[in-house]
């Protein structure tokens, strides 16, 4: 067996180990919190209806399947199984509509804004960080290094209030309520690509200009270092071209940690788009996480969050993959 | 020369570190004694709502026509004793398991890099909003606890790693080898080397704190203090139409002019930081 | 000896500008190299041997000023494509790390062919491989296995003898060896130098081996340069520096070399330590440890003065004090 | 003159670590059977290739790694078997000195601090004017005159040779009876190693410390261990050991005589005129697959069939050292 499929194998199962523990996290969170989620639904209910407390258990149970006298192990084997056969629930306001259903609606919309900003700021940033360390003292440096200023100290959110004001209202370039326009037929057709395109501009311009910065500063710093090794003086030496040595070399070897961050980076989206989304009325998955917060539907937080920490888990294992691939060295521990 | 002779004298000569000083100490002292000479008043003006700066209110007036410099002034309050336990505690925890985990080794190591992992790959700021939902914290305390929930992970790592590095080096094993005991391994030759890392990260964290306390309250998720800077920006976009109304532009502008410059000075302070510690930088 | 250099370095200087200090890694250093032979540049380390290799190929940091003429040519003055064609086609080199002078993550043969096509785009995948093949067979490795591994498959002595065959591909007419055992063991050592001198002799290709071991230096150089804090202190055949060493440095690092064959009973340190390069000493650079410093080394740089085929500069050379008071040294110490 | 420290068998064989899944875990047996004598008050050389086990002896020797077989007898009591107080003792008067200079002081610290500190704390010297002025005096002990000079000195701003010395001065400081120094030259400038050698010969000579002098270089080793003993090792075996003199004037090794060839020597017209290397095959094997019994004999010009290939040959005395080799006494013919 191949050093490199055992890297890869042992990767899956640590995955699979963080997968098991997130749902029992996740569980344990809704479930057996102090000031139980549950206990309190009961005795709002109670109140509001004017009902006994018994009474609201049981409809508690009718509605929702939860039973307070379940033993634990019970409960999250039954919750396991549904999680297992792909069942996250029933959204507790509205009880026609499924978790599933949510994420269904919500995911293409936060995958399309966070695969186009993480491409842009890793194509461009990746680009511009090499660009920087081979050309030193261009008039990049300022502004990548005032990008990554922004990027470390300016709150996501500021960022997105500050374009929304700039751009939306008062020079009119783009719109910001929702996903796209009201006018245009959703489906496959020109006009609603278009329009859900440019509603998608301030979000992705938001998410890039999060990581575009730091994105560059990091390639131009890991770039640098591997221009001090000796195989670029060397390839000096052997007379390859410039262009030749930028690309083989430097670009090359110090993309490798690059490919890793990327899980990181779209962690970063993800725990930005409870806010970023938000604030641009945009139907993905961060906002629906914050509307669920609001209006404490715990079986809905329960199955987004959930799947938000599936989401990193793989984009964690698709980045060691990915390294294992690229990196020839890794050879025989991960 | 004295430690603080010599913290400013390498202070003066980061000028950025410097900048990012003056802003973190200014803040520091708005939220330490600012209360003393500014007074929140309840009191209600509907004349003067909303009014742009004036000498009588440099910031403006907020939707009940109270002075948002107050406001900023006594919420900075809050939003410092929050990121100040939230830095405190996730540091301190990251500290503890990030050197039991380095120093101790083993199965100890084994078991908290598992749950280390597992921390990080849960989305955090989702889960702080969740658990700020189901908890409704009110005091700074409890707050900064709950930000410290996933937010001591990638410090204990980054301690870990140190440790570990630091574990390895030849004049580590001498001391041992000279009979020193674990203790003085730990407070002479270990610690030293990573203060510098936990300043600058106590500073990073008091500042991701900031941002994310703040970004709770934006979202309405905590309960009401008409102070709170993350609260005046909720009210300025979702009830005053800070968004859509020219008038209340400076009355959202003023929480995040004071969280920028905050976050801002903490960044140049902790980038420069490191040259206080380094003894190969320090000037002779 | 007729007009047989085949580079003349002249009034060579390299400096480094760091934060505000400038370093004087070489300074004004003179040096022919005789063609098809082996010299040897020694000195300890931070004495500028090698910047001054990589002034040869032209590459890297440092500013440069003075000539280094290659066949009438001033390589300092080569710019652009011709510069870049010049380099390895010309003058090669084995490096110091050679175990990370290879990119980590290409195939051994793809940099063989990586490095010919970028001099010479015509020739043919097969023709390069079959070339390169043979100059590893010739420095005793199997080509099918290497040239398929990657540069972390393979032992630093096999590392070191990729690349002695990769500064061979384009058949350059002068080979640098920059410290190209440092690494190894003595007996890989001893193998690897036995392969080097035997293609010195069959190709007749020119050597320059950059070092701070006598022994080495001994065992395989015509010729030997000693430089000390950026400068050439002395140069000539190599039988003269050991047999005669002019200058005091040569003296004492040749003296304080332990040898296996004699007891060691008159082996002695050089005092002291190299200076520091931003803030070198006024006067001759190795007066604060010389032995035998007068007052006017304090005060004026030595000359060069011929020595044989050689030179050296030292005010004490050709002084009729200088065997004295190098006696009275003797037995003091 | 007693010994001071026995080793007595000692093998140290390391397990590579397993993977997840499968995959047979290689050994690396870095120590076989070695068994050593080190006399009061002696230099005893070690000399060998790198991976020949020499680094892992000295650690075993100092207390660091416990010997996976065999014992290690300090003053006749079994090192890794001690009581605590007897232990304590021992590791005052055991101490080491490395190669890197650098790493072996804490860049954090002066000299000052470095020296003064563990004195106070181990109770060797009470008070700060006592210690600083105990300092002093080990400083201009090492050659480091004045010592106040150097007492506020950090790790960066010494030299190399500097910097060994006052490793030197930290390792007698606790008045040791041994001191293991493992390549202490081959990071100083060529022209101050002697003088670190003479420092260790006269605390040799003065204080009557023993010295196990670790190094691949024979030449030092016959400089500083002249009166002394030479243990030459290959691949974890001891294959010759005596005293210096009579092991360098009659090698009896076959691998000790191919090293001899290849040390050069600092004499043109010697260097040149030297036999070629008497050796078949120019590699080390690799540690995780040592060849069986004599493992020199894929490269040794003696090897016979049948006999070396088959049987570990131990060491035994042929003239005035023991040498492992099955022709150690038809070495002399060839």
């Amino acid at each position: 067996m191949s050093a490199r499929i055992r890297v890869i194998g042992k990767r899956i199962i640590v995955a699979i180990i963080t997968l098991f523990l997130s749902m029992v996290v996740s569980f344990v969170m809704m479930r057996e919190t102090p000031g139980n989620v549950w206990q309190g639904l009961a005795y709002q209910m109670a109140q509001s209806q004017n009902i006994p407390l018994v009474m609201a258990y049981q409809r508690l149970t009718a509605m929702y399947h939860y039973n307070p006298n379940q033993p634990m192990i019970t409960a999250f084997l039954t919750y396991l199984n549904g999680v297992i056969h792909g069942n996250l629930g029933v959204s507790m306001l509205n009880q026609n509509v499924s978790v599933n259903q949510v994420i269904a609606a919500a995911l293409p919309w936060t995958l399309f804004v966070a695969v186009i900003a993480l491409g842009i700021s890793f194509i461009i940033g990746n680009w511009l960080g090499v660009r920087m360390a081979w050309k030193r003292n261009s008039f990049l440096d300022p502004l990548m290094t005032g990008l990554s200023v922004i990027s470390h100290a300016v709150p996501s959110f500021v960022i997105a209030l500050v374009l929304i004001v700039v751009f939306s209202l008062r020079l009119g370039w783009f719109p910001y309520n929702g996903a796209f326009s009201f006018l245009v037929q959703p489906g496959f057709n020109l006009p609603f690509f278009l329009s859900a395109l440019d509603y998608a501009c301030l979000p992705i311009l938001t998410y890039v200009l999060v990581l575009l910065g730091t994105q560059a500063m990091s390639m131009k710093s890991t770039s640098l270092a591997v221009m001090n090794e000796d195989y670029v003086s060397a390839a000096q030496a052997r007379g390859l071209r410039e262009s030749v040595i930028v690309k083989r070399y430097v670009k090359r070897i110090a993309i490798l940690p690059q490919v890793t961050g990327l899980a990181l980076s779209f962690g970063g989206i993800l725990g930005a788009s409870a806010l970023v989304e938000t604030l641009f009325n945009y139907p993905g998955i961060g906002q629906f996480l914050t509307n669920a917060t609001n209006t404490r539907d715990y079986s809905e937080l329960q199955g987004l969050f959930l799947f938000q920490a599936v989401c990193m888990i793989v984009a964690n294992l698709i980045a060691n993959v990915l390294y294992a691939y690229l990196d020839p060295r890794v050879k025989t521990e991960g | 020369m004295s430690v603080v002779v010599r913290f400013f004298t390498t202070i003066y000569y980061n000028k950025k570190a410097l900048i990012g000083f003056i802003l973190v100490v200014f803040f520091v002292l708005m939220a330490l004694i600012g209360p003393l000479f500014f007074h929140f008043s309840t009191a209600i003006d509907y004349s003067a709502r909303l009014d742009p700066p004036s000498f009588a209110h440099p910031l403006g007036t907020d939707f009940a026509g109270r002075d948002t410099l107050t406001e900023i002034v006594i919420g900075s309050q809050q939003v410092l004793s929050v990121a100040f336990w939230a830095a405190l505690i996730s540091l301190s925890a990251g500290v503890v398991i990030g050197i039991l985990a380095g120093f101790i080794g083993g199965v100890v190591d084994e078991i908290l890099m598992i749950i280390i992992n597992l921390v990080l790959t849960i989305p955090s700021f989702s889960l702080n909003l969740i658990l700020a939902a189901i908890f409704s914290v009110t005091s700074p305390v409890a707050f900064g606890l709950l930000l410290s929930v996933t937010a001591w992970a990638p410090l204990a790592l980054g301690v870990r790693a140190q440790i570990l590095s630091l574990r390895e080096r030849d004049y580590i094993t001498v001391a041992r080898l000279m009979g020193l005991g674990k203790g003085y391994i730990l407070t002479r030759e270990l610690l030293p080397n990573i203060v510098s890392y936990l300043t600058i990260n106590f500073i990073q964290s008091a500042s991701g704190a900031v941002q994310a306390s703040v970004g709770i309250m934006l979202l309405g998720l905590v309960p009401y203090s008409v102070t709170n800077w993350g609260q005046m920006l909720n009210i300025a976009i979702n009830q005053n139409g800070g968004l859509s109304n020219p008038s209340g532009v400076y009355y959202m502008l003023s929480p995040i002019l004071a969280l920028t410059l905050f976050t801002f000075g903490c960044f140049l302070f902790a980038n420069g930081i490191d040259d206080f510690f380094n003894p190969r930088l320090r000037t002779s | 000896m007729e007009d047989s250099y085949i580079l003349k370095i002249a009034n060579l200087n390299v400096d480094y500008v760091t934060r505000g200090s400038v370093v004087h890694a070489v300074s004004d250093v003179s040096l022919s190299i005789p063609a098809g032979k082996l010299t040897a540049i020694v000195g300890e380390s931070g004495c500028g041997k090698s910047t001054l290799t990589t002034a040869l190929l032209h590459y890297g940091m440092g500013q440069r000023r003075g000539a280094i003429l290659y066949q009438d040519k001033d390589i300092l003055k080569l710019k652009g494509e011709e510069l870049r064609k010049f380099r390895w086609s010309e003058i090669s080199m084995v490096f110091q790390a050679s175990q990370s002078a290879l990119n980590p993550v290409m195939r051994v043969g793809e940099q063989f062919i990586e490095t010919y096509r970028e001099h010479d785009r015509k020739v043919s995948k097969k023709a390069i491989v079959e070339k390169a093949s043979q100059l590893l067979e010739y420095v005793r490795l199997d080509p099918k296995r290497v040239l398929q591994s990657y540069p972390h498959e393979l032992s630093g002595g096999m590392k070191q003898r990729v690349m002695i065959a990769l500064s061979l591909l384009l058949d350059p007419k002068v080979v640098i060896l920059d410290e190209p055992t440092t690494a190894l063991d003595v007996i890989t050592q001893d193998a690897i130098f036995d392969i080097l001198l035997k293609i010195n002799r069959e190709f007749n290709t020119t050597m320059i081996l950059v070092t701070h071991d006598f022994g080495i230096v001994a065992k395989v150089a015509d010729y030997v340069a000693v430089m000390y804090a950026g400068q050439v202190v002395e140069y000539n055949d190599v039988r003269r520096v050991f047999k005669r060493p002019q200058h005091p440095y040569t003296k004492g690092l040749i003296e304080s070399t332990p040898s296996l064959l004699s007891n060691n009973e008159e082996i002695s340190e050089i005092d002291g330590t190299p200076p520091d390069l931003r803030n070198k000493p006024q006067g001759c650079v190795f007066h604060p440890r010389c032995p035998i410093a007068r007052p006017i080394c304090s005060r004026e740089i030595p000359a060069a003065r011929i020595e044989g085929d050689g030179m050296v500069a030292c005010h004490a050379y050709g002084h009729p004090l200088y065997a004295q008071e190098s006696n009275i040294e003797k037995v003091g110490g | 003159m007693g010994a001071l420290m026995t080793i007595e068998n000692v093998s140290m064989t390391f397990q590579m670590k397993k993977n997840l899944i499968g995959g047979p875990a290689p050994q690396v047996h870095a120590l076989s059977e070695v068994n050593l004598e080190i006399p009061q008050g002696s230099i005893v050389a070690v000399v060998g290739e790198s991976g020949c086990g020499k680094t892992t002896l000295g650690k075993a020797i100092v207390g660091l790694q416990k010997p996976t077989g065999g014992r290690i007898l300090y003053d006749g009591e079994d090192l890794y078997n001690m009581s605590g107080d007897h232990f304590a003792q021992y590791r005052k008067q055991v101490q080491m000195v490395m190669q890197d200079s650098f790493a072996a002081l804490n860049p954090m610290r002066s000299v000052g601090q470095a020296l003064a500190v563990p004195l106070q704390k181990l109770g060797i010297v009470k008070g700060r004017k006592a210690a600083r002025d105990r300092v002093i005096a080990l400083l201009e002990s090492v050659g480091l005159v004045p010592g106040e000079q150097f007492l506020a000195k950090y790790p960066h701003q010494l030299s190399g040779g500097q910097r060994q010395r006052v490793c030197l001065a930290r390792a007698i400081s606790l008045s040791p009876r041994l001191i293991v120094a493992d390549e202490p030259v081959s990071g100083v400038d060529v022209s101050s190693r002697l003088s670190i050698l003479k420092l260790m010969s006269s605390l040799n000579k003065e204080l009557g410390i023993a010295f196990v002098y670790i190094t691949h270089d024979l030449s030092t080793a016959r400089y500083i261990a002249g009166q002394g003993k030479l243990a030459v090792m290959y691949l974890g075996r001891l294959v010759e050991f005596g005293d210096l003199q009579s092991v360098l004037d009659r090698p009896r090794h076959p691998y000790l005589r191919a090293l001899l060839t290849a040390v050069p020597a600092p004499d043109p017209d010697l260097a040149r005129n030297r036999p070629p290397l008497p050796l078949k095959d120019l590699d080390l094997p690799d540690a995780t697959r040592l060849p069986s019994g004599c493992s020199f004999h894929p490269r040794c010009p003696l090897a016979a069939a049948g006999r070396c290939e088959q049987e570990v040959p131990q060491l035994h005395m042929v003239g005035a050292s023991a040498v492992a080799c099955h022709f150690a006494d038809m070495a002399d013919i060839s």
